[in-house]
C-alpha cells in the first residue's frame, strides 16, 4: 500500500468544496479549490438501441446536456460536470458512445465559448467483462472495446475518465446475499484490488498520452448494492455499512495508480479517499433519490467537491425534462455550500455538522460517513500491512465504532441488527491477513468455477 | 400434526440444516432438517405429507416474515439450505412419481441485463412454495426461453429486467414464446417495470415483489 | 384591513419552523411549533379520469400515501402533510374526491395508530368556477359542487383545508401578458379581495362547524404564473417581482376571514402572510423543481413551517416512484431545518443567511423573499388604508428596493429589465386609490365582457 | 425595399401603432403603421407586397427576437397591434381576393383544461406569420373542432394541453377529426406533451414552442 499516512488529519480540515490536491480541468473547472459543482447524470428513458434509434438517441442526449446549460446560464451557475456513463450497446459499439461524447462536447464548448459557462464530460464506460461468467477480467477482447471508448471518447472531448470497474463481482454478489464478510473482503481487497491495479494502469496510460484527467473508481456495484439491499430491508445495515468501509481499499488502489480525482459518485467511499490522499471527490446524497433512496441524503454532502444525481431518465415531469429538473436541484444544493464557503471555514464547519447530524444516528451506513468517524476509520486503515489487512482493520474500527454508538444509546438499531456487530467481528478475525493463505482458504471454500484465478495474476 | 413434522416444519424456518451445524446457536447439537425428514420417512409418514406439511410451510413461513421485512435474505438462504437438505431424502419419491411438485418455473434476466439478484430471490422463494424452478442465469437470449420451454412443456416463464433498455428486450422474448405456445403463462419483475409495460408487451402477470408472483402461481396450480 | 402592525417585527424573528401562532392538527403535528414537515404533493399520470379508470386511480393514490408513509418510518420521520389537490374532475364528481380522501385517510389512521406516524391530509379542491367565462363567481352551480367537496372531504378524514381561488383571474391573464400593473391590481385588489372575503367566510364557517383547520389560500394562479413566464422570459423579472407583492394583499383576506394556517404552497406570498398575521406556513422551493424551475431554489425556505414540492406525476423513477423520491428529498431538507433548530436561534440565523445569500442578487422574485425586505414591504402595505392603497404601497416599496440593489450594483439586471422600474413605477402612481374610482376607471379601459361586476358585488 | 415599406417594417416591430400612440418612446410623434400602411398603398405599391414585404417581415423579426428570448410578450402583442392597425388598410383586398392569407389555422386548448397563456401566444405568432387564425378558446369539445373545419375545410388544426389528465383528450379529440378527415393536419403542443405522445394518438406534428409550428406551417404553405 503507497498511503501510510492521511493527507487530512483533522477532522475540521475534511469539508465540501476544498481538498489538499484540487484538479483543474480544461475548460478551467477548479475541483476542490473552493467551489462545490454540480455534476449530473442521466440515461435513457425506456427504449431499445439499434440503428433505427440513434439518431433519436443523440438528440436525447444532447437536449439533456442543451437543457442543464440553458438553465445554468439562467442560473448564472459558476459551473458544472456532465457524467456520460455508456450503456453496454455503447461501449459494444465504440461508435456509438464516441459519437454521443461529441455531441455533447460540441454543446459544451458552445455555451463555454458564447458565453464562458464552464462544462465538462466525465467519460466513465461502463466494464464490459462482467458479461461472460466467469468472466476474463485480464484476457477478454471486450477488454479491447474498453480501451477503444477510453480513447476514443476522449479524444472526442471527454475530459476525466472513470469507470465503476467490477473485478472480483463474480464472488461479492453471493457474499453479499449471504452476508459473508469473509468472501465480501476476498472479493474486494484481493480481486478488486488485482483488478484495479492492472485497469487502471493501463487507463492512466491512456490520459497521461492526451493530457487528460484520470479522475477514479467506485465500488458502485459492491457498496450501493449492498446499500439499496439493505434499504429494502434484505441484509442488515450493520453489514452495509462495514462493506462500505471495505470499499475504501479497494478504489484507493487506483489513486495508487495515479488517478487523480475527481473521484466518482455511486459510491460514498469517496470521502474516505480524499481524506487518505487529498483528492478531490464527487459524492451524491438526497439529490439522487431520483436513482436510489438511501440513508445517507445529507451526510454524504458535508465533504463534496462535486454533487450529483447519480442518475434519472430524459422523462418529462410538469416543470420539463427530469435532467434539467435535477441539474436545478443540484445547482441550488451547492450555492447552499458554496455561500458557506464564501463565508469562511467556520460557516462550512456550522453548516457541515448540520448534514452530519441530519443522518448520523439514524443508520450505520450514515455514522461511517460522518468526518470524525471517516478519520478515525481511514487510519487505520492506512496502518493496514497489505490490502487485506488494511481491510481488516478499517471493518473492525467501524463495528467498534458502531457499538460505541448502539452502547451509547445514540444509534438505535433493532436486535437482530445489533447481534450483527458480534458475528461479524468474529468472522472478521478468522481471515488470514497473508494473501496466499487467504487465496487458498477461500479456494477450498468455493471453489474456481465462479471465477478464474489466472485472471487476477493469481 | 405430528410433533416430528412440526419440528421438521421449524428447522427449515430456522435454517437448521443438521445436527452439526451450529446455526441457529438455539437449535445447537439438536437433530436439524436433514434427520428430521429421514426419521419421519422411517416413521412412514408419506412424503407428499411430508412436503406439503413441514417443508413448504417452513419455507413460506420464512419467505412470510421475509416479505415483510422481519427476516434477512441470509436467513431465507439458510432455510433453503435446509430444505434442500430435507429435499435429499425425498428425491427417489420424485423420480418414481409417487410425490410431485406443483409446477416448473423456468425464469431469466433478459438478454442485454446482468442483475440477478432480484431474479435469484424470486426463484427461491418460488422454488420454497413447492415450484421445481430452473434458473437460466443472466444474459437469456430468446431462443434459449423457447428451447427450455420446449423441454418442460407445461412450464410458467418468468423474466426479469433492471434497465430501462433491456425492459424492451422482454417484448422480444414475449413475441418469440408467444409465437411457438400462445398460450404460455410468462410472468415479468424487475424495477422499472409496471403494470402498464406488462400490459403493453402483452405478458401475462407482473408483481413488484416475489410474494406476489408466489400467489399468483397459487391460482394457476389450484 | 383587518391587520395594521407586523406579528413579526424584527427580521430575525422571521425564520422557519417558528410563527408566533403554530397550529395543532389532529394527530397532533405542531405547524410552526419548532419543526418544519414536508408536505408531500402529488399528481397522476397521463391518463383519463373516468368510471374505468377510477379503481386504477384510487390504488395510485393509496399507494402514493403507502409509500411515503413507509419510507417516513425508515426515515425515522417526525411526520408529514400529504396535500391532496383535486383535479377538475374530482371536483365534478364529489364522491370521486371524497372517495380519495378516505382511501388516503385510512392509510395515515394506519400508520398513526401501528407505528405512532402523524400525517394529515391538506384537502385542496380545485376552484371549478373558472371554467365558465366571464366565470359567475357568486352565482355559478359550480360553487355547489366545491362546497360539497368541502364538507364531505373534511368528513371523510381531511384535516385541513385549502384552495387557490380564482376570483380576478379572467382579468389578471391578459393583465400578466401584457405586463398591465394597473389592470394586475384592479384583479387582484379589487376582485381577489372581493371573492376571498365572501369564499372564505363560507369556507371558514364549514371549518368551525366540523373541528376543521380553515388553513389558508394561495395565488398561484397570479403569482406563480407570473413567475412561470419570467422564468421563460416572456415577461420581465421585475414585473413578476411586483406581481409577487400585490399577491399578498389578496391571499392576506383569507387569514381576516378567519383562516389560521398553513398557508399553502404554489406561491411564496407565505412569507409575507407570517410576517404580518403570524400564521405558519407552507413554502416551496428547490425541491420542486419537478413542478416548475424557479429562482428562489433556498430562499423560499427561509421562513417555512412546511416544505412542499408542489407537484410530481406518479411516474416511474430508477429509484422507484417519483412520490417516495421526493418524499425523501423533502424529509433531507426539512432534516437540516430540524438539525439548526435543535442547536438554537444563531444555527438557525446562520442557515438561513446561506439560503437567503444563495439567491437573494440572482433575480429580483429572490429578492423580495428576503426575511429583511419581507419586513419592509410588508410594514408598508399594513400601512395602507384599504385593499388597492396597501397594494400600492407595497408594490411601490419593492420596486425600491430593487432598484437600490440595482444602482449598488448588487443585482445585476439586463437593460431590458431595468427600465421596467421606472414605467411600472409610473404605471402604478396613477393608480386611484379609491376603489369606486378604480372600478369606474378600470371598467372604461377594459369593459364588463371579461368580468361581471355584480359576481363581486360591484 | 422602398423606405416606406422599411420603416412600416420598423413600425411593426417596434410596435408603433400610429402618429400618437406614445410607445415606442424614440418614436414619438412620428407616423406609425397605420399611417405607413395607408401612404403605402395611395403611393400605389401592390398590397400583397406590402404585406409579405413590410408586415409579415416585421411580425416575423420581433418574433424571432421573442424566441430567442430577447424580446418580451408585451412587445410582441404590441407589435401584433401594430400590424392590426396596418391591416385594418389592407382588409378590402382580403375580402376582394385580391390578396391572400397564407392558410387558415383553427386552434384551441382541449376540453377540460383552461390553460391558455401558451395557446394564444402561439395562436399570435402563427398570424404574426401571414396566416389565418381562428382561436376556439379553451374548454374545446371535439364536435367544436369538426364543426370549425366544415366551416374552414382547408383549414390546419392545432391543439393545446397542459394537464397530464386533458392529454388524453387530445386523442379523442384527434380521432374525431380523422374520422371525418382523415388526412386533418393536425398540431399538437403543451408543456406535457412529447414527440412521442404525438406519435402514440396520431397527431400530424408537435413542436415545444410557437416557432417550431411556424416552420411546420412554412413547410405546409410552400
Ligand atoms: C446491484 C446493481 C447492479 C449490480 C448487479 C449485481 C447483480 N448481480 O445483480 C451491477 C454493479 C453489476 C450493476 C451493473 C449495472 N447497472 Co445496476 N444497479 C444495481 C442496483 C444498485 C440494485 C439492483 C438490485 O439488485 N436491487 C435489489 C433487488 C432485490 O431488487 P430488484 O432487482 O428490483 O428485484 C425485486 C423486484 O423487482 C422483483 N423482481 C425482480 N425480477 C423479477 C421477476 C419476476 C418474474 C417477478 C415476478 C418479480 C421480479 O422481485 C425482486 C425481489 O423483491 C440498482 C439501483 C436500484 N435503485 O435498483 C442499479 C441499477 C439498476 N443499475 C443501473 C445501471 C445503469 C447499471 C449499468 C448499466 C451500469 C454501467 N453503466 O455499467 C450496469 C449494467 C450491467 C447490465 N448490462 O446489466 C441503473 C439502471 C438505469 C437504467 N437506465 O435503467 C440502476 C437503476 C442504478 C442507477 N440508479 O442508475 N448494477
Ligand atoms: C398558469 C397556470 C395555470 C393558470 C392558467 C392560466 C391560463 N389562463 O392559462 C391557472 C391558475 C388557471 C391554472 C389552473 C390549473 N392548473 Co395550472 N399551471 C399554470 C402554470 C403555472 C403555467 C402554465 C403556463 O402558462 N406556462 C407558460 C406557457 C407560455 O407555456 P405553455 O403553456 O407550455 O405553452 C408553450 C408551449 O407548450 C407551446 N404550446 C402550447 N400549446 C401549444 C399548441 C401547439 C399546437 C403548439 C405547436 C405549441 C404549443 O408553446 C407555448 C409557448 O412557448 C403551470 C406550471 C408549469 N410549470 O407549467 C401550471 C400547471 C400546468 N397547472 C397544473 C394544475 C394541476 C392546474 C389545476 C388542475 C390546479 C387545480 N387543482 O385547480 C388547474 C386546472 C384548471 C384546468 N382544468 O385547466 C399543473 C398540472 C399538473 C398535471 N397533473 O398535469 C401544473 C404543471 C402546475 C404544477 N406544477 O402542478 N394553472
Amino acid at each position: 500500500m503507497r498511503f501510510n499516512t492521511l493527507s487530512i488529519k483533522k477532522s475540521n480540515d475534511l469539508i465540501f468544496g476544498y481538498s489538499p490536491k484540487p484538479v483543474t480541468t480544461r475548460r478551467g473547472l477548479i475541483i476542490g479549490g473552493g467551489i462545490v459543482y454540480p455534476e449530473l447524470n442521466f440515461t435513457l428513458p425506456t427504449m431499445s438501441i439499434n440503428d433505427s434509434t440513434l439518431t433519436n438517441i443523440t438528440n436525447q442526449y444532447k437536449e439533456i446536456v442543451n437543457g442543464a446549460l440553458e438553465r445554468a446560464l439562467q442560473l448564472e451557475a459558476p459551473g458544472l460536470i456532465f457524467e456520460f456513463e455508456t450503456l453496454l450497446e455503447m461501449t459494444q459499439n465504440p461508435q456509438i458512445a464516441i459519437g454521443l461524447v461529441k455531441v455533447m462536447n460540441d454543446v459544451c464548448e458552445e455555451y463555454y465559448v458564447k458565453h464562458g459557462l464552464k462544462s465538462e464530460i466525465r467519460l466513465t464506460p461502463n466494464d464490459l467483462r462482467e458479461f461472460e461468467r466467469p468472466p476474463k477480467q485480464r484476457t477478454s477482447e471486450l477488454l479491447d472495446l474498453m480501451i477503444e471508448v477510453f480513447e476514443g471518447g476522449l479524444n472526442a472531448g471527454g475530459d476525466l475518465l472513470s469507470i465503476e470497474s467490477t473485478g472480483g463481482k463474480e464472488v461479492s454478489d453471493d457474499a453479499l446475499m449471504n452476508c459473508n464478510i469473509k468472501q465480501l473482503i476476498f472479493a474486494l481487497s484481493v480481486l478488486g484490488v488485482r483488478d484495479m491495479k492492472m485497469l487502471w494502469r493501463k487507463m492512466v496510460d491512456i490520459c497521461l498520452k492526451k493530457g487528460k484527467i484520470p479522475a477514479g473508481d467506485t465500488a458502485c456495484g459492491f457498496g450501493n448494492t449492498a446499500m439499496v439491499l439493505a434499504e429494502k430491508k434484505y441484509i442488515p445495515k450493520v453489514f452495509a455499512a462495514v462493506v462500505r468501509i471495505v470499499t475504501v481499499v479497494r478504489t484507493l488502489v487506483c489513486i495508487e495508480e495515479g488517478a487523480v480525482g475527481p473521484d466518482k459518485d455511486c459510491g460514498y467511499e469517496g470521502v474516505y479517499l480524499k481524506a487518505i490522499t487529498g483528492i478531490p471527490i464527487s459524492m451524491e446524497g438526497k439529490t439522487s433519490a431520483c436513482a436510489h433512496l438511501s440513508p445517507v441524503g445529507n451526510i454524504a454532502g458535508a465533504c463534496a467537491d462535486l454533487w450529483s444525481n447519480e442518475s434519472v431518465q430524459n422523462i418529462k415531469l410538469l416543470s420539463g425534462m427530469a435532467p434539467t429538473a435535477y441539474y436545478e436541484q443540484l445547482e441550488y444544493d451547492t450555492r447552499l455550500m458554496n455561500e458557506a464557503i464564501k463565508e469562511g471555514s467556520a460557516s462550512i464547519l456550522n453548516l457541515q455538522r448540520l448534514m452530519v447530524n441530519s443522518d448520523i444516528y439514524h443508520d450505520p451506513q450514515a455514522l461511517v460517513l460522518a468526518p470524525d468517524v471517516v478519520i478515525q476509520v481511514a487510519g487505520e486503515i492506512v496502518k493496514g500491512k497489505n490490502y487485506i489487512d488494511a481491510s481488516i482493520r478499517g471493518a473492525l474500527k467501524g463495528l467498534d465504532i458502531i457499538e460505541e454508538a448502539v452502547n451509547s444509546d445514540k444509534l438505535k438499531l433493532e436486535d437482530r441488527e445489533v447481534i450483527w456487530i458480534d458475528s461479524l467481528r468474529s468472522e472478521i478475525e478468522t481471515i488470514p491477513t497473508d494473501e496466499s493463505k487467504f487465496v487458498e482458504e477461500t479456494i477450498a471454500e468455493i471453489g474456481t468455477t465462479k471465477f478464474i484465478p489466472a485472471e487476477y495474476g493469481l | 400434526m405430528s410433533d416430528l413434522l412440526e419440528k421438521l416444519m421449524n428447522c427449515v424456518e430456522l435454517g437448521k440444516i443438521n445436527k452439526v451445524s451450529s446455526f441457529p446457536p438455539s437449535l445447537k447439537g439438536q437433530d436439524g432438517a436433514d434427520e428430521l425428514c429421514k426419521m419421519a420417512l422411517e416413521e412412514g409418514i408419506k412424503p407428499q405429507v411430508i412436503l406439503n406439511e413441514a417443508l413448504i410451510p417452513g419455507m413460506s413461513k420464512i419467505g412470510e416474515k421475509f416479505s415483510q421485512g422481519r427476516a434477512f435474505v441470509p436467513e431465507m438462504l439458510i432455510s433453503a439450505k435446509a430444505m434442500t437438505a430435507a429435499m435429499k431424502h425425498l428425491k427417489p419419491f420424485f423420480t418414481s412419481g409417487e410425490i410431485k411438485r406443483k409446477g416448473t418455473f423456468v425464469i431469466g434476466t433478459v438478454f442485454g441485463d446482468l442483475h440477478d439478484i432480484g431474479k435469484n430471490i424470486v426463484a427461491m422463494t418460488i422454488e420454497g412454495s413447492g415450484w421445481e424452478v430452473i434458473d437460466l442465469g443472466v444474459d437469456v437470449k430468446p431462443e434459449k426461453f423457447v428451447e427450455t420451454i420446449e423441454k418442460y412443456p407445461d412450464c410458467v416463464v418468468g423474466l426479469s429486467a433492471l434497465l430501462t433498455t433491456t425492459m424492451a428486450n422482454m417484448e422480444v422474448i414475449v413475441k418469440e414464446i408467444k409465437n411457438k405456445y400462445p398460450d404460455k403463462l410468462i410472468l415479468v419483475g424487475g424495477a422499472p417495470l409496471s403494470q402498464e409495460f406488462c400490459n403493453k408487451i402483452g405478458a401475462s402477470f407482473y408483481s413488484p415483489d416475489p410474494q406476489g408472483a408466489v400467489e399468483f402461481l397459487k391460482k394457476v396450480a389450484a
